[in-house]
């Protein structure tokens, strides 16, 4: 068996080959085109390290917002490149020098095995039965680690509000300033009528079958993320307010009912964050189905970018 | 030679032709041509990983190749907005890398 | 060799690449691509010590997979906050580069 | 008997609880007010900072009460697989200090972002208050954060909070400011976390007292130590990685910089401290803690003679923040040496996290002081604050209290900790760091009277453009204050600062 | 008959292989955008069509053979939308060819 070995092999060198060039291309589109691979490129990766939960992820951020959030951030970008701001080869030199020190560091460390693995997989596959779940990862994000996880969501949510906090003054709660076509195409009309309901039903699977399988909330919300954006880029509905009423319970159902759970474990569980004997899996998937469609409208509005005009009435 | 490593074999070819397709990216010249090639790689990636899912026998694999399927008109669609922003606005400089 | 150790050298080696690029390029959307380098090869090295801690019937640890997954959210609202910030600076100024003198190092 | 820091992981004691209503009260605020989109943000804020107030002196006093740390296990799961809050006497100090300023800024702040009864929210206003609320958050779970990873997100809490306050304003140049510290920043978080990566790899673990106990001093662990403090230290701002701090914290509007400034700094600088005293208590040798240190000197002389040169007011303080920083990197060398039986007991520890309270409620001061200097005449240019004494006699007295602990002169916080840290140096023998404390000293000495000698060089006093209410003047006076009277902490080592350190335990291992 | 079921198997997957070379060169070779274009096209049908189609008895159940075939239709149905986004961006005039 060294044709797995030949891919691994393979699969490296095409990752390597296409982060150097990401790094060393001369202008921006090119740069953001091998980035999009990139991303590809690192979903089979995590296949290979069989951590399929990461390969979904990757999967989905890579392959669909970042996509559109890079090539929208290309789109609206004035003025050419100068190049006369390059670091001077001194400069260049001692960072050079600097990145391959720290490379051999770490792949010394790398090389630096320890003779006993050390891993948490035995200890968090044993307790993963008194939440009913399946999925190992699932149990770490929802169980063992489940205040990284709410705290997580704030994050994204504050990424949200710093993003907005960019809008001028006047625009404070309008409209995002997607880029939507003015007349768009008849194919893309067409392909953001198709495509969604089976988008949608992904997401869900996703979120579904991540109780027990891999996937998983954060999957299934960047899936619906990509389907609504879609709809809007093709005009099929239009980009909502940031301010409307909808958009915001939306943003917040799914870290309410996550810290709503989470503090009823004081009084049920005896602890914050833990769940009542034998009502674990349903108050989790209760939590993943909000918290899939707050992450999807989440993401979905950080790509749409801040507020840039008001709502005509 | 068994179905696993055929299947690992037939993985890797795929993967090493299609990287070479990558050149196109090179090459260019238009956006276009860019964009063709994440295209092919985003099927080639598709067929990967149903191949590695049949060779480890991993059904959970398909579902990162049906997420890459699902997410694989992206990129195009995120060129199409370039194009139509730098038509409308002004011309864009996205010349050979 | 096995592919895990393998890996784990890509991720040294992404690590190494995206350090450089993020500190020698001026241009600012090219320093948040880069940036997403240096975090991949970071959530790579998490992948390989996941692998070598399968045990128990997991092909994997869980724990770092989920470190990762977490790791992978920080990062996109990090990117997206980012691109905000550069698209609103060039708006406001034209601009798409970081300069690297520091106008308010001269003092008066 | 002090129980060793194995069993205090173990269980979650009496009072734990407060510590996650210490991180989650002002969670409820930020979902509460993007719920409601923002119309009641002031009131939200104001009724959970008085909420989060009353949780901190409860911490305190329930520290003080136990004389023992205060233990959280979430989720009932356990370290290594789950994770463990704990608040020692540390913590409980830091998270007052942290209460008392943010609720002071936060009284401070509705004179620029309050909003009258019937308007409209605006964008800065609604946006200042929930990432005040985000600031405060990430501070108290930095404080009582116990593994490696969640005082990683805790860390990217505060950075997510701080960068917008920065441009919160909207001009070009901060823009720029908060672009540069959102990069050092992410580049910052991105190395920490690839310690994070070796750290588990090597020891399958990321609670810091497991840690204290498995970790080797061992290439992986340099490694990752390496790569952890070099990260930690460009979002600490200390010299040579502090190019980004000036323009953000000059650039932020005035409640903005003080909490900059005061606070979001030393949630990085905690996090060193924890790393290398209580994960890695084997790997600080002499080597490295005099290289921090030395930067630390850097950072000082650099700081302080660059705020000399600065002809904007806000930019010497940002100026003389980096500076002050330099100081707290003297506790490496000063609390691991010989002369006392555990780093806590020393004097040194005691002086440096005196220096860093002192110096948070000092720097607030400041800028809340300048602030309202700004505001009263329209512009922060130091030679045109002829005569600003006449006109804003608090402010200017409150600005010249907290310019006395920046430059240790008695008495004050700042002078406790300086003499504190003084006496370490002469205890340890290495006088080299008392040289450059009193050129420091002396430097900031200059800089104070730079500003103090214009604002009171003149008897007419300049037309303001507009008034500034007492209320405010007296809240920044009050906060000077308490940097001052932290100076009437007794000279010797504080029993506090030692409560549920794992003393036992460390000397064991040495 | 696990005999044959393989060497169906092997056949097919190496047609397919082979198709996603073709779909390369074409990509590499072919003179301009739209014939690129086409070469692209018969790797989204054909390559990963023969592939999926010499996994289908592979699968291990009828349910996963249907995710097999759903990832094929998944990737047809962007395919041809996206050769109809690409040959539009390329006809409206403009500097990009």
């Amino acid at each position: 068996m060294t044709y797995d070995l030949a891919f691994d092999i393979s699969l490296a060198g095409l990752l390597l080959a296409i982060a150097l060039w990401t790094i060393a291309a001369r202008t921006n589109f090119p740069a953001i085109v091998l980035f999009m691979i990139y991303g590809l490129v690192l979903a089979i990766v995590w296949v290979r390290l069989s951590a399929v939960d990461v390969a979904l992820t990757e999967a989905a951020i890579g392959g669909g917002v970042t996509s559109m959030l890079l090539l929208g951030a290309a789109a609206r970008l004035q003025g050419k490149n100068v190049a006369s701001e390059q670091l001077g080869l001194p400069g260049r030199l001692a960072a050079a020098l600097l990145c391959i020190f720290v490379t051999a560091g770490l792949a010394y460390a790398v090389f630096l095995r320890p003779e006993v693995a050390a891993t948490l997989a035995p200890m968090a596959k044993e307790n993963l039965a008194e939440s009913g779940l399946g999925n190992p990862v699932a149990g770490v994000l929802f169980v063992y680690r489940a205040l990284d996880t709410l705290l997580e969501k704030v994050v994204l949510l504050l990424a949200l509000v710093g993003v907005w906090s960019l809008a001028k003054d006047e625009m404070w709660g309008g409209i995002p300033g997607l880029r939507v076509y003015a007349q768009p195409s008849g194919i893309l009309v067409y392909l953001a009528q198709v495509l969604p309901p089976i988008g949608i039903m992904v997401g869900i699977y996703m979120f579904w079958a991540g109780a027990n399988y891999p996937g998983g909330a954060f999957q299934g919300g960047t899936v619906l993320a990509a389907m609504w954006l879609l709809v809007m880029m093709a005009r099929l509905q239009d980009v909502p307010a940031t301010s409307a009423p909808w958009v915001r319970l939306c943003l917040v159902v799914g870290p309410v009912a996550f810290l709503a759970i989470g503090l009823s474990g004081f009084v049920f569980a005896g602890s914050f964050l833990g769940y009542p004997e034998g009502h674990a899996k349903p108050l989790i998937i209760i939590a993943e189905a909000t918290l899939t469609l707050s992450i999807g409208v989440t993401l979905a509005l950080l790509v749409a970018g801040p507020p840039e005009r008001m709502p005509q009435r | 030679m068994t179905m696993t490593s055929f299947l690992f074999l037939a993985a890797c070819f795929v993967l090493v032709m299609t990287a070479l397709g990558l050149v196109r990216v090179l090459l260019g010249p238009g956006d276009a041509d860019r964009i063709l090639s994440v295209q092919l790689i985003g099927s080639a990636g598709v067929a990967v990983l149903l191949l590695l899912a049949a060779a480890t026998k991993t059904p959970s694999i398909v579902d990162v190749a049906l997420m890459l399927a699902l997410l694989a008109t992206f990129a195009s669609v995120g060129f199409l907005r370039e194009t139509s922003a730098s038509r409308s606005d002004r011309s864009h400089a996205t010349d050979s890398g | 060799m096995t592919s895990g150790v393998l890996l784990g050298y890509c991720g040294a080696v992404l690590v190494g690449l995206g350090l450089f690029g993020l500190v020698t390029n001026p241009e600012i959307l090219r320093k948040i691509l880069a940036f997403n380098v240096l975090g991949n090869g970071v959530f790579l090295l998490f992948g390989v010590i996941a692998r070598r801690g399968a045990a128990a019937g997991l092909g994997a640890d869980p724990v770092p997979q989920a470190l990762v997954i977490t790791g992978i959210v920080v990062a996109f609202s990090a990117t997206a906050m980012a691109v905000g910030l550069l698209v609103r600076l060039n708006k406001v100024s034209g601009q798409t580069i970081m300069t690297s003198d520091d106008p308010t190092n001269s003092g008066k | 008997m002090a129980p060793d820091a194995i069993v205090l992981s173990d269980a979650t004691t009496a009072d734990g609880y407060l510590l996650v209503l210490a991180i989650i009260f002002p969670v409820i605020g930020i979902l509460l007010t993007l719920a409601f989109g923002g119309r009641y943000v002031e009131r939200i804020a104001l009724v959970l900072l008085l909420a989060g107030l009353v949780v901190a002196i409860a911490i305190f006093a329930a520290v003080l009460r136990d004389d023992q740390s205060l233990v959280y296990i979430v989720g009932n799961w356990k370290p290594p697989l789950g994770i463990a809050l704990r608040a020692d006497g540390v913590s409980a100090a830091m998270m007052l200090t942290i209460a008392v300023i943010i609720c002071a800024i936060g009284l401070y702040a509705r004179g620029e972002f309050g909003q009258s009864q019937a308007t409209v929210p605006t964008r800065a206003s609604y946006a200042f208050w929930v990432l005040l609320l985000a600031i405060w958050s990430g501070l108290n779970a930095m404080a009582v954060g116990a593994d490696l990873f969640n005082l990683y997100v805790a860390l990217e809490l505060l950075t997510f909070a701080a960068v917008p306050l920065v441009c919160l304003k909207g001009y070009e140049e901060t823009i720029k400011a908060a672009l540069r510290y959102m990069l050092f920043a992410l580049l910052g978080s991105v190395l920490y976390l690839l310690g994070i990566a070796l750290i588990y790899g090597a020891y399958g673990t990321l609670d810091i007292a497991l840690l204290s106990d498995r970790v080797r001093p061992e290439p992986i662990a340099w490694i990752a130590a390496a790569l952890m403090t070099a990260g930690l230290l460009a979002k600490t701002a200390l010299f040579p990685l502090h190019l980004w701090l000036p323009p953000a914290h000059a650039g932020a509007p005035p409640p903005g910089s003080a909490v900059l400034s005061a606070l979001v700094v030393k949630g990085s600088f905690i996090l060193i401290v924890r790393l290398w005293f209580d994960a890695m208590p084997g790997l600080l040798s002499f080597a490295a803690a005099q290289l921090l240190a030395a930067l630390g000197a850097g950072a000082i002389l650099f700081g302080s003679v660059l705020a000399l040169r600065q002809a904007r007011l806000k930019l010497l303080i940002a100026y003389s923040t980096i500076a002050q920083i330099g100081y707290l990197f003297f506790i490496f060398p000063l609390a691991s040496g010989d002369s006392a039986s555990t780093p806590w007991s020393s004097i040194a520890w005691t002086g440096g996290w005196l220096q860093l309270f002192s110096h948070a409620f000092a720097k607030a001061a400041m800028f809340m002081a300048a602030g309202l200097i700004a505001e009263a005449v329209g512009h922060d240019q130091i030679a045109d604050l002829r005569g600003i004494g006449r006109a804003l006699p608090v402010t200017i007295f409150a600005f010249g209290l907290a310019g006395l602990s920046l430059m240790g002169v008695p008495p004050s916080g700042g002078f406790v900790a300086k003499w504190m840290l003084l006496s370490a140096t002469v205890m340890e023998g290495q006088w080299w760091w008392a040289v450059v404390m009193l050129v420091g000293g002396l430097l900031a000495g200059g800089y104070v009277f730079m500003v103090l000698g214009k604002a009171l060089s003149s008897t007419t006093p300049p037309v303001l453009r507009v008034s500034i209410p007492r209320h405010s003047e007296v809240l920044v006076l009050a906060v000077a204050l308490c940097a001052v009277l932290l100076g009437l902490v007794p000279l010797q080592p504080s029993e506090f600062l030692t409560i549920g350190r794992p003393d036992i335990h460390t000397t064991a291992l040495q | 008959m696990k005999i044959a079921i393989d060497i169906f198997t092997v056949a097919l997957v190496s047609a397919g292989a082979f198709f996603f070379m073709a779909g390369t060169v074409g990509l590499l070779r072919f003179p301009d955008t739209l014939t690129r274009l086409h070469a692209l096209t018969k790797v989204d049908n054909l390559g990963l069509g023969l592939i999926v189609a010499g996994l289908l008895p592979q699968a291990d159940g009828l349910l996963s053979a249907l995710k097999l075939i759903s990832v094929w239709i998944l990737v047809q149905l962007s395919g041809a939308i996206v050769s109809q986004l690409i040959a539009q961006a390329t006809q409206r005039p403009g500097p990009p060819t």
